[in-house]
């Protein structure tokens, strides 16, 4: 395949497959018209998904998830931008003739037919060979573990069975990419886990592209090759589940996947490539600081919970080089696997320290007693915005 | 290309039958409007002369028959939700799993033709037939005692014919109730009869709404029942318009009348549907 | 005991086992059980007086004094041709009203359903104005109609008006179905390249098939049996019904009720096997 | 003679109307005939014989059960040109025949295809005043309108004041929903003949019928159903049609009585026409003439009991009785004799014309000061 | 109040209250009757709640929760044994005369009646005065944050705030007990974690008993000062969240409640109240023995995957005193907080590995890495069934 003109138009984080991305956007973006006022839904995006990538969209309710995805689909048409399928530009062909399969929310089933049949549509709308079809359709429906239930209709299937005959029927055509929007919403928590392991083995086996809609932070974590965070039209960040964790790129992300501890102060003194913030003569922050970092300059630095160590007495000397924050727990919530402390700090933030129930751990604190909170430097960042 | 599709589809969708609709139901009643304002006979023909005057001569000639069948619409709908009421409830709270069933049976005089019934009921009723005759061999009641040609007898076969049409929809409505909501009155200290009159009766009344709706209506129009169950006086002004129409080829005055009735009638209706929603009451009728 | 003072809460539709001979008591259950029953058997008399003398051995045309048992009707049950070619006449008029009154009404329904489009208001209007409107104005103002255009009267008459009053019915039960179809089928049918052609057959018609099949049931229902707005409309043609009508005054002979006898059997059994068809898929969910 | 009458009738229909009419018009061998409940033998004997001379199959149906409806009925498409599905119907001397005739709406009769008419029907029979020269018209039967009832209820009853004033009777009384019919006994019970009646009479009729429907007298007011609701007793004395009696008592053996009230009662014709838009009209004036032969009036009348506008048929009937015996020979006897066949002077002079109109309104008129009687 | 002469019968666990418990089932026992057959619902029960505890019914679907429930509420009647509220005997008592609310899964609110009307309809039966009610209805929905609903009607609302209503509507009767049946369930994930939240904000600020059912575990622990755990009619175990969670009393239990790890083998030695289960010269596991256990019984043995310590190389000296399993890591899920680690044993067992992400914690292995699973014999038990 030639390299297409446009490859010079790079989204902000290259796909990791070599060759052509398996979706491209390119300045892609859509308004809807709504009594009369424009709506923006996606703003100018540029974005390149690889190859036989997990990749997952993730974000609040109406951030424009659903949107992107069914431009990738061919359901609507960007107000401005080109969207790219393997190289080829497809902007303006409709759905059916677009190389790409969706599984919808509601699974979409034709409720008057029976499994083989809605697995089977596609391949006879491309008019594959009777016998091929056979073929195809036992092949995929062993993979999704539904042998045998061919003549079954959806409505005499579990959700989590339908929801296998979505992925089968999406699946059966070989599609260039697989857009999942938010297939497990409807299912129940135990169902939704099992069809993560399910939905990640058989992404596996296949090798398709996955676009996944999610706004549920733990399932794109767990799942994905690659998120993209999205905020209100615009992907606020792009990267492999740990960057966006450790490192979230605004406070909204940061906010938005688990929870972050997030405390403010004017910067006291910079030294080391670290900003100091002093609350009282004993607590303080310490945070690697950007290069225009100023003495003076007001921060916001955000600890991920589970990088916090709680200490019931003064903090032991090795903890001291980083920061030590003390409070007073106001809450103690067992979790079993964990137990999770909010402790309302001297530096004016209530703070969330997650403690694993492990070998070693005994009881850290209760509600009411003082404690100190230390952390290294490295596991606070600045955030921006 | 594709939108222009989208934008026309709707309308080549409604337009035949929107069509239909149009030409055999709205273009008549102006075609009766017109009609009612001719005069003429009908060997030489009717003329349109705006001769209003036919409205009050009918109004006149017929005002008892008007307020008969209003009032005789009022009473057999007030005597179908006594009626209906306590079925739809037995059905719906204690019907189990034979709540089909039951409803089934209720519906059971739909599978009889409506003429065919109304005059079962004749033979029934007849003065000599089997209900009668052996009350007055015995003594219970008097020689010329009789029920057919009363208002009992025209109000019964109204109630009776138009029961299911009351009974389904405030079954319906009572079908909707979530049981919880009813415990969650007990729960709150509500004891049977107040559970009743607070919560259930309350929730009930979109159905009785449109069974008013569904009744109300027809059984005030109606000409059947009192043609084969009433006499000369219980007439009611359908029977007036029908006749007017098909015996004596009086159309203005057909016409006339059926305007005022169809007035009366749907400003209504209009005034109700608007104050509860069409959407409910069309759907309670699609049953 | 405890038991008896307990006001039982009306969800549970089972009897408690600590009731282990339960005294029969007058309760406001078994009241409203033997009253919904005494409603029922006054519902049914009138039609089991029509069944009976169906099968009365009457000598006259008057068919109105029990003169004893007799299958004979059954077997002259085509004597009067005309009673019979105007049940023909109602079979007729109610197959072609109602197949066009399902091909109008689906349309309406449909676009209902699924589009948002300028006039639909108005439309909505009309059709509720059609089903809530007095059958005899209907009727009445028909008549104005085709007497004002000249037009004679006769079955297509009929069927113009019993399509005009059973439109609305259809489009309601179709526009239900349409409104609650999930929209994301059709767009998976296109997603796995089906055009809009091939989507509407392949998809959604067969899927808002069984309503439009009640839409049309309901119209053939309501056809058959209209009177008041087919006398009106039908000038000297007869229908099953108006012949009864006609035959009010002068006597009706025992064929009519055999007729009515066979409708109703035939209408029962039908929904009995409807409704047996529609559990056993139920239980299958 | 009848003398019914409408308004004034204009002269009979042009020759060449009646050329224009026929003129191209075959047998087709089929023939769609509206008539009246209790007008014909059930077993239809007349028109068997009929088809098996011409081979013109007919369908005969009862659908005509008073004026009014019928007019009203098929009215629309007369007008519009169309067929009724009828070819040959039987209507009354009342105003609506008029109305046919004034619409345009009857064939005229070419009478040199009524060969037995000229040469059987009575004198009285070619002179009706509604429709001179019969220029659409032959009669079917005459009648007279009395009082039927059932004597083991009443006891005996003489006339008009009995439906008035006899309590036995109160709410037991039947009247007719025609408003010709039911004008003409208020008129009768006024002390007025119908047939020079003026309006300010019809005002007295009119009050006298509203008295008699206050004071709870009727039951209801009826058309050929009157005859049903005798026979269930919902009625017990009722405006009534001479022949419909004798054929009920017939049928299901009972015995009610009918009279002509001694205030007096009326006579009308009704009379075979054709439709201008029948199809088989040929068919239809084969069978006009069939019903003149003298054989035919004679079955008709003997099963009917109207009056016969064939002279010959008595002589006929008494001819028949001779060659029977015992009671089959008593009943065609008595038939022939009947003063409902063959009225005798006595009986004319009881008998009154219908109501005539010089005008439409006057029609109208009529009509509007009885018609709210009837629908309550 | 006197002591009701029934105090002699007592629940499996004291309930923490002085006094009269809150709620006593003494032999309970409840059938229904469906299709002719007799359907144990609840098989006899002995339970005590306490005056104000927070106290949760957890068990999987079909368990008897909600029939529980129904009894105290007054709804069904126990076919067997008796009810008591605050030590006086209610068995046969309908519903509307005892002086408990219930919060129904789907609200059950009143359709046709708006928030203020909703939440005075218990007071105006019991023939409050108008002006207390309004003060009293005020109150609450301060309480629950719905002030300036008054006279929204259900419809008009979300989900969360339909709940309030009907929490306001039980609260405001001031009843001696609130009974919750899956108030949560309907809800959406972040919405129940909030509800939640304000869930038990509320039974603080009351001090009334709440009975909480709940087929959630994480629910259960997080917000319950007791657990009865449920199967089958019968209370399996009641205890604190901690109790539960740490010594589930049955097999049942421990796999309901959290993940579980369990490894089974032939007892080789018994020593010092240890039991020792040996695989291979270094695999074995270690675990505290009952009485009865001899050499040679088989064992099933259960450890949380928060008590493992995962080592890459052969494990330090301190860990050898107690169990070591050596294995083979299939499978790593990164969850920001944490990271799972699923390592085929050398004991047959697959693992599950809980590991915070932790200041001081690296990446322990990848998928194919060879490890070594230690833990300290008393995070582990023998279980019973
Ligand atoms: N057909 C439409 N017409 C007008 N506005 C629309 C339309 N579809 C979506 N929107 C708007 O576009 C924005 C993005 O919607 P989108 O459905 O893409 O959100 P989402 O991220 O999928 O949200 P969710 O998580 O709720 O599914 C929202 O503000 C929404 O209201
Ligand atoms: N009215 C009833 N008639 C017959 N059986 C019933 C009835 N109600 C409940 N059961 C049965 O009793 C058992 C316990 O039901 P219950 O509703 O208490 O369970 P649950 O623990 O609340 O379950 P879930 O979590 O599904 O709500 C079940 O087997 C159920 O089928
Ligand atoms: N049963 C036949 C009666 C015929 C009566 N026709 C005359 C009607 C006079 N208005
Ligand atoms: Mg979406
Ligand atoms: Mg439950």
């Amino acid at each position: 395949m030639t390299t297409p003109q446009h490859s010079a138009v790079r989204a902000r984080s290259a796909a990791p497959a070599a060759g052509a991305p398996a979706i491209e956007f390119v300045g892609v973006n859509k308004n809807y018209l709504s009594h009369g006022e424009t709506v923006p839904a996606v703003k100018r995006t540029d974005l390149a998904i690889g190859q036989g990538e997990f990749f997952s969209l993730l974000g609040p309710s109406g951030c424009g998830k659903t949107t992107t995805m069914r431009m990738i689909a061919g359901f609507e048409e960007p107000t401005a931008g080109k969207v790219f399928l393997d190289g080829q530009d497809v902007t303006g062909v409709s759905a059916n003739k677009r190389d790409v399969n969706m599984v919808f929310q509601s699974y979409a089933l034709f409720p008057h037919l029976n499994t083989y049949q809605n697995v089977a549509f596609g391949l006879e709308r491309k008019k594959v060979a009777k016998s091929e079809i056979g073929r195809r359709v036992g092949e995929i429906l062993e993979i999704v573990s539904l042998t045998g239930m061919e003549k079954r209709s959806p409505k005499e299937m579990s959700g989590g069975q339908q929801q296998r005959v979505a992925l089968a029927r999406a699946l059966v055509n070989r599609p260039r990419a697989l857009l999942l929007d938010e297939p497990l919403g409807a299912l129940d928590l135990k169902l939704r886990q099992q069809m993560q392991i399910e939905l990640k083995r058989i992404q596996r086996e296949v090798g398709i592209t996955f676009v996944y809609v999610t706004h549920d932070q733990g399932e794109a974590l767990t799942m994905s090759d690659r998120i993209a965070v999205m905020n209100a039209g615009v992907i606020e960040q792009l990267g492999t589940p740990r960057e966006i964790y450790e490192r979230p790129a605004s406070r909204f992300v940061a906010g938005f996947i688990g929870t972050s501890n997030i405390v403010d102060g004017h910067v006291d003194r910079v030294e080391g490539g670290l900003a100091l913030l002093s609350y009282t003569a004993q607590d303080r922050v310490v945070v690697p600081a950007a290069q225009s970092v100023r003495q003076g300059d007001k921060l916001e630095v955000s600890i991920r919970p589970e990088k916090i160590d709680l200490h019931r007495g003064v903090p032991p000397v090795q903890a001291t080089g980083g920061s030590v924050l003390s409070g007073t727990v106001t809450e103690v919530v067992y979790h079993g696997t964990s137990t999770n402390y909010t402790v309302a700090t001297a530096a004016g933030a209530d703070f969330t320290v997650f403690d694993q129930n492990a070998s070693n751990a005994d009881d850290l604190a209760d509600r009411g007693d003082r404690v100190y909170l230390t952390w290294a430097p490295q596991h606070s960042y600045m955030i921006g915005d | 290309m594709n939108r222009a599709k989208q934008k026309i589809a709707p309308y080549l969708l409604v337009l035949p039958g929107g069509i239909w609709l149009l030409i055999f139901f709205a273009v008549p009643m102006i075609a009766m409007l017109s009609l009612s304002l001719q005069e003429g006979d009908i060997v030489h023909g009717y003329r349109f002369t705006g001769h209003w005057q036919t409205y009050t001569e009918a109004i006149s000639a017929y005002q008892t028959q008007i307020y008969r069948s209003l009032i005789y619409g009022a009473i057999t709908t007030v005597v179908l939700i006594a009626l209906a009421f306590p079925v739809a409830y037995f059905i719906a709270f204690y019907g189990g799993r034979k709540k089909g069933s039951y409803l089934f049976l209720v519906l059971l005089p739909f599978f009889v033709s409506f003429v065919l019934r109304t005059i079962s009921w004749r033979q029934i009723l007849t003065d000599e037939g089997p209900l009668l005759s052996p009350l007055r061999d015995a003594g219970v009641i008097g020689q010329s005692f009789h029920i057919l040609g009363t208002p009992f007898a025209v109000i019964g076969g109204l109630v009776y014919n138009f029961l299911p049409f009351m009974v389904l929809p405030i079954y319906v409505a009572l079908e909707r109730i979530d049981p919880r909501v009813v415990e969650a009155a007990r729960d709150l200290y509500a004891n049977p009869a107040t559970t009743f009159r607070r919560v259930i009766f309350p929730l009930a009344l979109p159905g009785v709404f449109a069974g008013v709706l569904m009744t109300f209506v027809p059984a005030s129009s109606d000409f059947v029942n009192s043609e084969v169950l009433g006499s000369s006086d219980t007439t009611m002004i359908g029977q007036v318009i029908q006749a007017q129409f098909l015996d004596n080829s009086d159309y203005p005055t057909a016409s006339a009348l059926s305007f005022v009735l169809m007035l009366v009638l749907l400003i209504g209706v209009f005034t109700y549907a608007r104050i509860l929603g069409t959407e409910d009451v069309m759907k309670v009728a699609a049953r | 005991m405890t038991a008896s003072t307990l006001q039982r809460p009306q969800s549970s539709g089972t009897d408690d086992a600590a009731q282990l001979k339960p005294k029969r008591r007058i309760t406001g259950r078994g009241m409203l059980h033997t009253y919904t029953w005494l409603i029922i058997a006054w519902l049914i008399v009138p039609i089991a007086v029509m069944i009976a003398f169906g099968f009365n051995d009457t000598p006259g045309r008057y068919n109105q004094t029990w003169d004893g048992f007799t299958f004979k009707w059954y077997g002259r049950l085509f004597e009067y041709s005309d009673l019979t070619s105007a049940l023909v006449t109602s079979l007729v008029i109610a197959v072609v009203a109602s197949l066009l009154s399902g091909a109008l009404g689906t349309g309406i329904g449909y676009a209902l359903g699924r589009y948002r489009f300028r006039g639909s208001g108005s439309l909505n209007l009309i059709m509720f104005a059609t089903i809530s409107s007095p059958e005899l104005i209907m009727g009445a103002s028909l008549l104005s109609l085709f007497v004002s255009a000249g037009a004679g009267l006769g079955p297509v008459t009929i069927t113009i008006a019993h399509v005009m009053f059973s439109i609305s019915f259809v489009a309601v039960v179709v526009r239900a179905r349409v409104m609650t179809l999930d929209r994301s089928i059709e767009e998976a049918a296109a997603d796995l390249g089906a055009n809009g052609w091939t989507t509407f057959w392949k998809v959604t018609f067969p899927i808002i098939l069984p309503a439009i099949f009640s839409g049309v049931l309901l119209a053939f229902a309501l056809s058959i049996d209209d009177f008041i707005v087919t006398a009106f409309t039908a000038g000297t043609t007869k229908t099953f019904p108006l012949w009864i009508w006609g035959a009010t005054r002068v006597g009706i002979p025992p064929q009519v009720n055999v007729m009515g006898t066979l409708i109703f059997a035939i209408g029962v059994l039908g929904a009995v096997i409807a409704n047996i068809r529609s559990s056993r898929q139920g239980k299958r969910d | 003679g009848v003398q019914g009458q409408g308004t004034q009738a204009p002269a009979s229909a042009e020759p060449d109307a009646v050329a224009k009419f026929w003129n191209g018009k075959v047998k087709n061998g089929t023939l769609n005939f509206a008539g009246w409940p209790l007008y014909m033998d059930p077993k239809r004997p007349e028109l068997k014989k009929f088809t098996a001379k011409t081979g013109i199959k007919v369908n005969y149906q009862e659908v005509i059960q008073e004026m009014g409806p019928w007019f009203a009925k098929v009215q629309p498409q007369l007008s519009a040109g169309q067929s009724i599905g009828f070819d040959l119907m039987v209507i009354t001397n009342s105003f609506q025949f008029t109305q046919f005739r004034d619409s345009g709406f009857l064939a005229p009769l070419d009478h040199a295809k009524l060969p037995n008419y000229a040469k059987n029907a009575g004198a009285a029979y070619k002179k009706e005043a509604f429709d001179p020269g019969n220029a659409y018209s032959i009669p079917y039967a005459s009648g007279m309108t009395g009082i039927a009832y059932d004597e083991s209820k009443t006891g005996p009853i003489k006339g008009l004041a009995d439906l008035w004033n006899n309590p036995k009777l109160k709410g037991k009384v039947g009247m007719f929903s025609d408003i010709q019919e039911l004008g003409n006994f208020g008129l009768l019970k006024a002390g007025v003949n119908p047939a020079e009646s003026t309006e300010d009479d019809w005002e007295k009729a009119a009050e006298e019928l509203k008295k008699q429907k206050a004071d709870g007298y009727v039951r209801n007011y009826y058309d050929q159903g009157y005859i049903d609701a005798l026979g269930n007793g919902e009625v017990w004395a009722t405006q009534a049609w001479s022949g419909d009696i004798f054929q009920k008592n017939l049928s299901d053996n009972r015995d009610f009585k009918f009279i002509i009230p001694e205030e007096g009662g009326t006579i009308w014709t009704d009379n075979f026409t054709i439709p201008i838009t029948a199809k088989n009209p040929v068919d239809a004036i084969m069978a006009m003439d069939f019903f003149y032969e003298v054989a035919n009036a004679s079955t008709l009348a003997e099963y009917i009991n109207y009056v016969c506008p064939v002279p010959a048929a008595q002589a006929d009937m008494r001819a028949r009785a001779a060659k029977l015996s015992g009671d089959d020979k008593e009943a065609l006897l008595d038939v022939a004799d009947s003063k409902l066949v063959y009225p005798t002077q006595a009986e004319y002079d009881k008998l009154h014309y219908y109501v005539a109109f010089e005008a439409t309104s006057e029609q109208q008129k009529f009509q509007k000061t009885f018609e709210p009687i009837v629908l309550g």
